[in-house]
C-alpha cells in the first residue's frame, strides 16, 4: 500500500497536478507517525510511511495547507472523508486545491495502546496480516491486530469513502457499528451514577486542549475558551465546574458536526 | 540501607500518613496518576504518571489572592495557610530532577512565595526505575534512573522495598518509619542497578544528546529553516507543556465570583496563540514560532542562563502523548545536524 | 443608555410578602444597572424603499388593496393563480345582508382593475420564490403557460364553443357542470381570456385536433408557450389568498360523497346562480327536480375537536346559511327549510335583524342541535337523523337536499408561501398579525401584509375593510423615501467568523450574506477568508445567529452575549 | 408566616419579549402570585438564548433556568422557537447524560395572553426544583464564598 501510494504521488507531482503531498512521516520509533507536507520526490522516499500506526486525521491541515499556492494531495481513510465533507460543507478549505486520494483503513492502532498492554522498551515492530509483533528490550510479543486496535477502531462506522478523487484499494461498506453501546449503559444509569462516572472521566482531563485542536470540527478561527471576551475563556481548568464546562461546551459546539473520526479519542 | 517486605508496604504508607498527607502513584479511572493515599490503596506499577509531579509544588490552578466586596468596602484575602506537611511517594528519578530545574526559576529572587511555601512542606520520595521505556532518554541529562535524587531514595524489588535517605528531610523521615523497616544489605539493590544500567544501553535513545546546543548557537538555531517544516504539523495543543515536568509558564486570571474577584494563576502554554498576550498582540504570531518558543527555551535559552542545564530530564511524556508525535528528541535530532 | 428593571409588574404586583419583593426589586434593579453598564450606543440605519406594491391574491381582498393603492397613486400588481381574478365572490349568488347581487356589485372592480393604469394583473401566476426585505422585495413570478395570446385574444369565445372536448368538470361551478378543454371560467373574467386546460387538450396531450386554432379569428391559439417567469422589485407585499371550503371526506356521517343531493353551500350559491348550471332554478343535482324539503346543516367542521375538522369557528356559515334559507323561502314557499345549529352566530351590523327575519318572517325552522346521520333512500329522498336539543326528542326528516355549510380554511399555496415570505402562521395555517388587536393587517415580517381571510375567517364587509386598511398600511410604507431600521440587529466581528456558514443557515430572513475579504494578519501576511456580514436593514434581532455561532463571533446590539451573562449573574449573585 | 429559613431556590427565567415576558406583565397586572424566587431575564426571542447562558446561571448558583418562549408556529421570527427547542433538547438531555437532574432546566411555551399560564408554570416549576434542593453539581465553589 505505502509503496502504491508514493508511486501514484510522484506521478501526481511529476505532471504538476499537485504541488505537496500531505501525509505521513516516521518518527524515532515505529508507532510515532507525524503528519507531514512532502514536496519532491526525494522526500517522499526518504519519509513517507502509512502503516497501521497511521491514524492521524490529515483533513483538518487542508485549512492551512490550502491558504498556500498551488494544490495539495491528500491521503484519506475512509473516517476522515467524513471530516472532509464536514470542513467543506463549512468553507473552511477551498476544494479546487486539494487533490484527495481514498485509501483503505483495516482500523488503526497506537504506541499508547500497546502500552496499554504492558509493553515496554519497543524497539521495533513488524506487521504481518493479521499479527503484530512487538520487539522489545524485554523480548518480543506478539498480537492480533484486533487486540490492540485504537478505542475509536473498534467501533469504527464505516469503510466507505464519501469524498475522493481517486481510490487506492478497494471502497468498502458502511458498517453497522456498535458505537453507542456504552450511550445505552449510560442511559440505564441513575442521574447520580451517570455523574459520578462523568465526574471520574472528566476529572481526569488535564485542559490540554488536545481534543479541540486535532478535531476537525474544531477550527474556529479564535475559540471561544481563547477569547477573553466571550466569558467563559481558560487556560487551566480552575475547578471541576470548568472541567465540565469545557466539554460540555465542546459536545455543544460539535453537536451535529462532529464525524466521528475518533481524533479526540485518539488524542 | 533499610528495607521493608512488599507485603507490608501499606504498613510503611500507614505510617507515613499517620501525621502527614501521602501521595503515591496509584490508578485514576485507569490512568496512573499520584493521588492522596488512602488505606488500602495499592501503589501503580506504571513507570511514570500522567501528570509530572510537579503538580504538587506548582498546581495547574493556584488561588492567589481574593478580593471581597460589601457595599463599599473591599477585604483583600491571602488564601494561603499553611500548607500541611506532605509526602510525595514514588518520584521517578527525571521528575525529582525537574524540581531542581523549578527551583532554578521560582527560588531565586523574587522568590515565588507559594511554590516556596510548598517546597518547604514537601518531602520527596523517590523511586529508582527498573523497567525503562524506549522513550526515556534521562541519562542524556546527566541522570541516573538506577540513583535517583530526593530527600530519600527507594529500590523496589520483587520481594521488599529497600530505602535510604539522602538529605535531613529524608533522615528525618526515615526515623518516624524505623519501627516499620529493618535493616537489609545493599547487595539486592545494587544488581538492580546493574541490570537497569544494562537495559538502558539497549534503549533506542540510548545514544540521544542534547550537547551540541550548550554552545553559542542561540542566531544558528533560531534561524534555521528547519522549523517550518518541524511545526508543520503541530496542532498548537500545549499537551506537551502540561505533561511536561519542567514547563513552568504561567497565567494570572481575574475570576469575577460575584461578589468579588478571585486572582489565580493557571499554566500557561507557549503553544498557545494566547500566550504573553499584550496590546500589541503576541509577540509571536504563527505556531511556528510558538513552536520554535518551546524547544528554543528548553534547549538553548534555559541553560544559557542557567550553567549549562537544559530545560528537559528526559522522563518522555511528551514523547508518547503528543498527538501528533512531534517532540524535543525528534526536534533536537533534526537541528543538531546543522550544527 | 437605557434599561427598564421591571419591578412593578414582574415584581410589587405579584409578591404580597414585602420583605421579599423588597429583596428582589434589589436584585433586578442590580441586573439592569449590570447589563446597562455594558450598552452600546444604537443607530439605526436606512434603507431605500421600492414605490410600487405586489398584492398575492386577486379576490375581493386583493382587488379592493389593489385599487386603494393604485388611488393613492403607486404602481400595484396583482398575482392570481387562477385565470381570471375574481375569487370566491364571483362564485357567490346574493350577499348578506342585503342580499344584492355579488357579481353585481364584484365586477365592476374587477373591470376597474383592469382599466387602471396603475394595476396590473398577473393572471393565472404564481409566486415562486421571495427575496429581499420591507422596501426592497425581489419576486420571481411564474407566469403559467396558458396556450393563448392574452394579447391578441379578445375574450370572443369561439374556441370554447367549438371545443370537441365536452367533458371537463367545471371548476367555476365546482364540478356541477362542464366545460371544454378551452374555456374562459365566466362571462365577466377579467382578463377576459381563453384558456387551454392542459390535463383535458388533445392537441396539448397527443398533437391531435387544433380545432381551437383554426377557429380563432385572433390567431392566439399557442401551443407551444412555455411557462414564463418575471423578476419584480416591490416596496411591499399584501397577502391576500383567501380560503376554501373543507373536503367533507372525513365527515361520513353526512354522506357527502353517497348522494348528489347533498351539497355543500358553495354548491347551493353556484346552484341557486343565475349562470350557474340550473340557470339559477333551485333544482336537484341528482334528477333535477325541485327540492320541497331542505336541511340546513351547520357547523360541519367548524368548532371541531375531535380532530376532524377546524377548532375554529367559519363565521361566515351563519349567516349565508340564513340568507340562503331566506331566499328559498322566498322564492319557493312550498319548500321547508330546516336549520340545524349549534349556536347561531350573528355579530354584526344589521345581521341579527337578518337572522331574526329568516326565523320569523320567513318561518324557517331553527332547531338547535347536531345532525347525526344523513343517509340516501332509494326512493330518491334523503333521511336525515337529529336531534333538537331544546324539545330533548329526536328528529327523522325526509329531505330532498341537504347543505352542509363546510367549514372553510386556508388555500393550500398559503402555507409555502409564508415559508417564502417568513411571515408566522398559526396551526391552522392563518397568517398571524403582528399585534391581535393593535396592529392586525400587518405580519409580524416587516413589510408583509394581510388582507381576507388568509389571516382569519371573515365574511366579505369585514374583508373590504380589512383590504383598505392594508392597503393604507401599504401606502404609509410606499410614501416613504427612505426606512429607518432595527437598531438591534446582529453584527459580525469579522476577525473571528470562521466563514462556516451556521449563522446564514438558522437566518429566517437571509440577512446574512459572505464574501471573502483580505485580512492582514498578526504575522503581517494578507489571507482571504470568508466572513459573514448582516445586512441591518433585514436583520430582526432575533439573535438565533450568535447562539449559532461556534467561535462568538456575532453577537446581537443590544441583548450582547456580555450583557445577557451580566445578567445572569448579577441575578444569581448572593 | 413564611418559615425564616425556608430553602428559597434561585430560578432564572429568560423570556420571550414577545410573548412570556408581556404574558409575565400580564400575570402581574392580574396580580397573580409566584414566588420571588423567579428573576425573569428579558430577551428578543427564545433563540436568542445560548445555551452558554444557562451553564453561566447554574454556575453562578442558579438552582433551576426555564426558557420561556412563543408557542410553536407562533414565533416573531418565524422560526426561533423551534432554534431554541432543538438547541434546548439537546443541552438539556446532556446534562441529563451528564447526570444532571432534567427537572432543573424546562422549556415551556406560554404566549402574551396566558398570564396565568406564566404564573402556573412558575409555581410549579420553583416547587419542583425547591423538592431537588440546591445545585450541587454544576456549581462554581468559587461563586459561593
Amino acid at each position: 500500500m505505502q509503496g502504491m501510494m508514493i508511486a501514484r504521488a510522484k506521478e501526481l507531482l511529476q505532471d504538476g497536478t499537485v504541488n505537496r503531498v500531505l501525509g505521513w512521516q516516521a518518527g524515532e520509533f515505529a508507532y510515532d507517525i507525524t503528519p507531514a507536507v512532502f514536496e519532491t520526490a526525494e522526500e517522499l522516499d526518504a519519509g513517507f510511511v502509512y502503516n497501521a500506526f497511521c491514524g492521524n486525521n490529515l483533513s483538518k491541515y487542508l485549512i492551512k495547507e490550502t491558504k498556500k499556492d498551488g494544490k495539495v494531495l491528500v491521503f484519506l481513510k475512509p473516517c476522515d472523508t467524513y471530516s472532509f465533507n464536514q470542513l467543506l460543507t463549512e468553507h473552511r478549505f477551498d476544494r479546487e486545491k486539494v487533490y484527495a486520494i481514498g485509501i483503505p483503513c483495516e482500523g488503526k492502532t497506537s504506541g499508547e495502546m500497546l502500552k496499554a498492554k504492558g509493553v515496554s522498551g519497543i524497539t521495533g515492530i513488524d506487521e504481518d496480516g493479521d499479527s503484530i509483533t512487538v520487539h522489545t528490550v524485554y523480548g518480543d510479543q506478539g498480537f492480533n491486530r484486533s487486540d490492540v486496535l485504537e478505542e475509536r477502531c473498534l467501533t469504527c462506522k464505516s469503510k466507505k469513502h464519501v469524498a475522493y478523487d481517486e481510490l487506492i484499494g478497494e471502497d468498502g461498506e458502511v458498517l453497522d457499528s456498535h458505537r453507542f453501546d456504552m450511550v445505552a449503559k449510560l442511559e440505564a444509569m441513575t442521574p447520580d451514577e451517570r455523574f459520578a462516572f462523568w465526574r471520574s472521566q472528566l476529572s481526569k482531563c488535564i485542559r490540554c486542549n488536545a481534543c479541540r485542536n486535532v478535531c476537525p470540527a474544531c477550527s474556529c478561527e479564535k475559540c471561544v475558551f481563547d477569547n477573553p471576551e466571550s466569558g467563559i475563556a481558560q487556560k487551566a481548568a480552575a475547578d471541576s465546574f470548568e472541567e465540565n464546562m469545557f466539554q460540555i461546551i465542546r459536545a455543544f459546539h460539535v453537536a451535529g458536526r462532529c464525524t466521528d473520526c475518533g481524533e479526540c479519542s485518539r488524542a | 540501607m533499610l528495607k521493608i517486605s512488599l507485603s507490608k508496604i501499606q504498613d510503611l504508607f500507614a505510617a507515613i500518613a499517620a501525621d502527614e498527607a501521602l501521595y503515591i502513584p496509584a490508578d485514576h479511572a485507569g490512568q496512573p496518576e499520584f493521588m492522596r493515599w488512602e488505606a488500602g490503596m495499592q501503589m501503580a506499577d506504571a513507570l511514570n504518571t500522567v501528570r509530572s509531579a510537579k503538580d504538587f509544588f506548582f498546581p495547574q490552578t493556584e488561588n492567589l489572592v481574593t478580593f471581597k466586596m460589601q457595599g463599599q468596602k473591599i477585604d483583600i484575602i491571602d488564601p494561603r495557610s499553611e500548607t500541611e506537611d506532605f509526602v510525595v511517594f514514588g518520584v521517578r528519578a527525571c521528575d525529582v530532577r525537574s524540581f531542581s530545574i523549578l527551583d532554578r526559576v521560582f527560588l531565586v529572587d523574587p522568590v515565588d512565595s507559594y511554590y516556596e511555601n510548598r517546597r518547604k512542606h514537601g518531602t520527596i520520595v523517590s523511586m529508582a526505575c527498573s523497567k525503562p521505556a524506549e522513550t526515556c532518554f534521562c541519562h542524556s541529562f546527566g541522570i541516573d534512573a538506577a540513583e535517583p535524587e530526593g530527600d530519600a531514595v527507594c529500590w523496589k524489588t520483587e520481594d521488599a522495598l529497600y530505602i535510604r535517605a539522602n538529605t535531613e528531610k529524608g533522615e528525618k523521615l526515615i526515623e518516624k518509619l524505623r519501627p516499620v523497616l529493618e535493616e537489609a544489605d545493599d547487595a539486592p539493590v545494587k544488581a538492580q542497578q546493574e541490570q537497569t544500567r544494562a537495559i538502558q544501553e539497549k534503549l533506542p535513545l540510548n545514544s540521544f544528546t542534547t550537547e551540541k546546543f550548550g554552545g553559542d548557537v542561540l542566531l544558528k538555531v533560531f534561524n534555521s529553516d528547519k522549523w517550518a517544516s518541524l511545526s508543520e504539523a503541530c496542532l498548537g495543543c500545549g499537551t506537551c507543556t502540561f505533561v511536561c515536568p519542567t514547563c513552568q509558564c504561567y497565567d494570572i486570571r481575574d475570576f469575577k465570583t460575584g461578589s468579588g474577584v478571585q486572582r489565580f494563576r493557571c499554566w500557561d502554554s507557549c503553544m498557545y496563540s494566547d500566550f504573553t498576550l499584550m496590546a500589541s498582540g503576541n509577540p509571536r504570531t504563527s505556531q511556528k514560532e510558538r513552536f520554535r518558543q518551546r524547544f528554543m527555551h528548553k534547549l538553548v535559552y534555559f541553560p544559557a542562563n542557567n550553567d549549562g542545564i537544559y530545560g528537559c530530564v528526559g522522563c518522555g511524556r511528551c514523547l508518547s502523548k503528543c498527538p501528533i508525535s512531534m517532540n524535543i528528541v525528534k526536534v533536537a535530532k533534526c537541528l543538531e545536524g546543522e550544527l | 443608555m437605557l434599561e427598564v428593571a421591571n419591578i412593578r409588574e414582574q415584581c410589587s404586583w405579584i409578591h404580597k410578602d414585602k420583605a421579599t419583593a423588597t429583596e428582589k426589586a434589589i436584585i433586578l434593579g442590580r441586573a439592569a444597572i449590570a447589563k446597562v453598564q455594558l450598552n452600546a450606543p444604537l443607530t439605526a440605519g436606512e434603507s431605500p424603499v421600492v414605490k410600487r406594491a405586489l398584492v398575492i391574491g386577486g379576490g375581493i381582498a386583493g382587488i379592493q388593496t389593489a385599487l386603494d393603492i393604485a388611488e393613492a397613486g403607486f404602481d400595484v400588481d396583482i398575482v392570481e393563480k387562477q385565470p381570471t381574478i375574481g375569487g370566491k365572490m364571483a362564485q357567490i349568488d346574493k350577499t348578506f345582508p342585503t342580499l344584492d347581487c355579488a357579481a353585481c356589485i364584484l365586477t365592476p372592480k374587477m373591470v376597474e382593475c383592469s382599466q387602471n393604469e396603475k394595476v396590473h394583473i398577473y393572471a393565472y401566476s404564481e409566486v415562486e420564490e421571495v427575496k429581499g426585505f420591507v422596501g426592497n422585495f425581489t419576486v420571481k413570478i411564474k407566469k403559467k403557460a396558458r396556450y393563448v395570446d392574452e394579447n391578441k385574444c379578445t375574450g370572443c369565445g369561439d374556441c370554447t364553443t367549438k371545443c370537441p372536448m365536452k367533458n371537463v368538470p367545471n371548476e367555476f361551478n365546482l364540478g356541477l357542470d362542464t366545460r371544454r378543454a378551452v374555456y374562459i371560467p365566466f362571462a365577466q373574467a377579467v382578463p377576459k381570456v381563453a384558456t387551454i386546460d392542459p390535463n383535458y387538450c388533445n392537441m396539448l396531450k397527443n398533437g391531435k385536433c387544433g380545432l381551437c386554432a383554426k377557429v380563432c379569428g385572433a390567431g392566439a391559439i399557442d401551443y407551444k408557450q412555455k411557462d414564463q417567469y418575471i423578476e419584480e422589485q416591490y416596496g411591499a407585499i399584501v397577502v391576500a389568498t383567501g380560503y376554501n371550503p373543507i373536503k367533507l371526506d372525513k365527515f361520513e356521517e353526512f354522506g357527502y360523497s353517497l348522494s348528489k343531493d347533498v351539497v355543500t353551500s358553495l354548491e347551493l350559491e353556484r346552484l341557486m346562480n343565475a349562470a350557474g348550471p340550473t340557470g339559477g332554478t333551485l333544482l336537484r343535482p341528482s334528477d333535477g327536480k325541485h327540492p320541497h324539503t331542505i336541511v340546513f346543516v351547520q357547523c360541519v367542521g367548524s368548532r371541531d375537536t375531535s380532530g376532524c375538522g377546524k377548532p375554529y369557528c367559519s363565521k361566515i356559515c351563519c349567516m349565508y346559511t340564513a340568507k340562503h334559507a331566506m331566499l328559498i323561502r322566498e322564492k319557493y314557499p312550498d319548500t321547508e327549510v330546516y336549520v340545524f345549529y349549534i349556536d347561531v352566530r350573528t355579530p354584526g351590523k344589521n345581521f341579527d335583524e337578518f337572522y331574526r327575519r329568516a326565523v320569523e318572517q320567513y318561518g324557517v325552522h331553527y332547531i338547535k342541535g347536531m345532525v347525526g346521520k344523513v343517509a340516501p333512500r332509494a326512493n330518491g329522498k334523503i333521511m336525515v337523523q337529529a336531534s333538537d336539543l331544546l324539545m330533548d326528542e329526536q328528529l327523522h326528516i325526509e329531505a330532498d337536499l341537504v347543505v352542509l355549510a363546510a367549514a372553510i380554511e386556508p388555500d393550500k399555496s398559503a402555507r409555502p408561501l409564508a415559508t417564502m415570505l417568513t411571515a408566522s402562521m398559526d396551526t391552522n395555517d392563518f397568517f398571524t398579525e403582528a399585534h391581535p388587536k393593535l396592529r392586525p393587517v400587518e405580519s409580524p415580517t416587516a413589510g408583509i401584509f394581510l388582507s381576507g381571510v388568509c389571516q382569519g375567517p371573515k365574511d366579505i364587509p369585514e374583508t373590504v375593510s380589512q383590504a383598505s386598511a392594508a392597503a393604507a398600511k401599504v401606502i404609509g410604507l410606499l410614501v416613504k423615501d427612505k426606512l429607518t431600521t432595527n437598531p438591534c440587529v446582529a453584527h459580525c466581528n469579522e476577525l473571528m467568523c470562521n466563514g462556516c456558514s451556521s449563522c446564514e443557515r438558522v437566518c429566517p430572513y437571509g440577512a446574512i450574506t459572505y464574501s471573502d475579504k483580505e485580512f492582514r494578519m498578526p504575522d503581517r501576511t494578507t489571507q482571504l477568508r470568508r466572513v459573514a456580514s448582516v445586512n441591518p436593514a433585514v436583520c430582526q434581532g432575533c439573535g438565533a445567529c450568535t447562539v449559532a455561532c461556534p467561535s462568538g463571533a456575532m453577537d446581537l446590539n443590544g441583548f450582547s452575549n456580555s450583557q445577557i451573562m451580566a445578567e445572569v449573574d448579577a441575578i444569581c449573585q448572593k | 408566616m413564611p418559615e425564616v429559613n425556608a430553602y428559597k431556590p434561585k430560578i432564572v427565567a429568560f423570556c420571550c419579549n414577545w410573548c412570556s415576558y408581556a404574558g409575565a406583565d400580564l400575570a402581574g397586572t392580574n396580580r397573580l402570585n409566584y414566588p420571588a424566587d423567579v428573576k425573569i431575564i428579558r430577551v428578543p426571542c427564545s433563540c436568542r438564548v445560548n445555551p452558554m447562558f444557562i451553564l453561566r446561571a447554574f454556575q453562578r448558583g442558579a438552582d433551576g433556568v426555564i426558557l420561556c418562549g412563543c408557542h410553536p408556529g407562533d414565533c416573531h421570527y418565524t422560526t426561533g422557537n423551534y432554534y431554541a427547542r432543538r438547541r434546548m433538547t439537546l443541552l438539556f438531555s446532556m446534562l441529563d447524560y451528564l447526570g444532571i437532574e432534567k427537572e432543573r432546566t424546562r422549556v415551556e411555551w406560554v404566549s402574551a395572553a396566558e398570564g396565568a399560564k406564566f404564573a402556573a408554570t412558575m409555581n410549579e416549576f420553583v416547587s419542583t426544583v425547591a423538592a431537588l434542593g440546591e445545585n450541587k453539581r454544576l456549581e462554581d465553589l468559587r461563586c459561593k464564598e
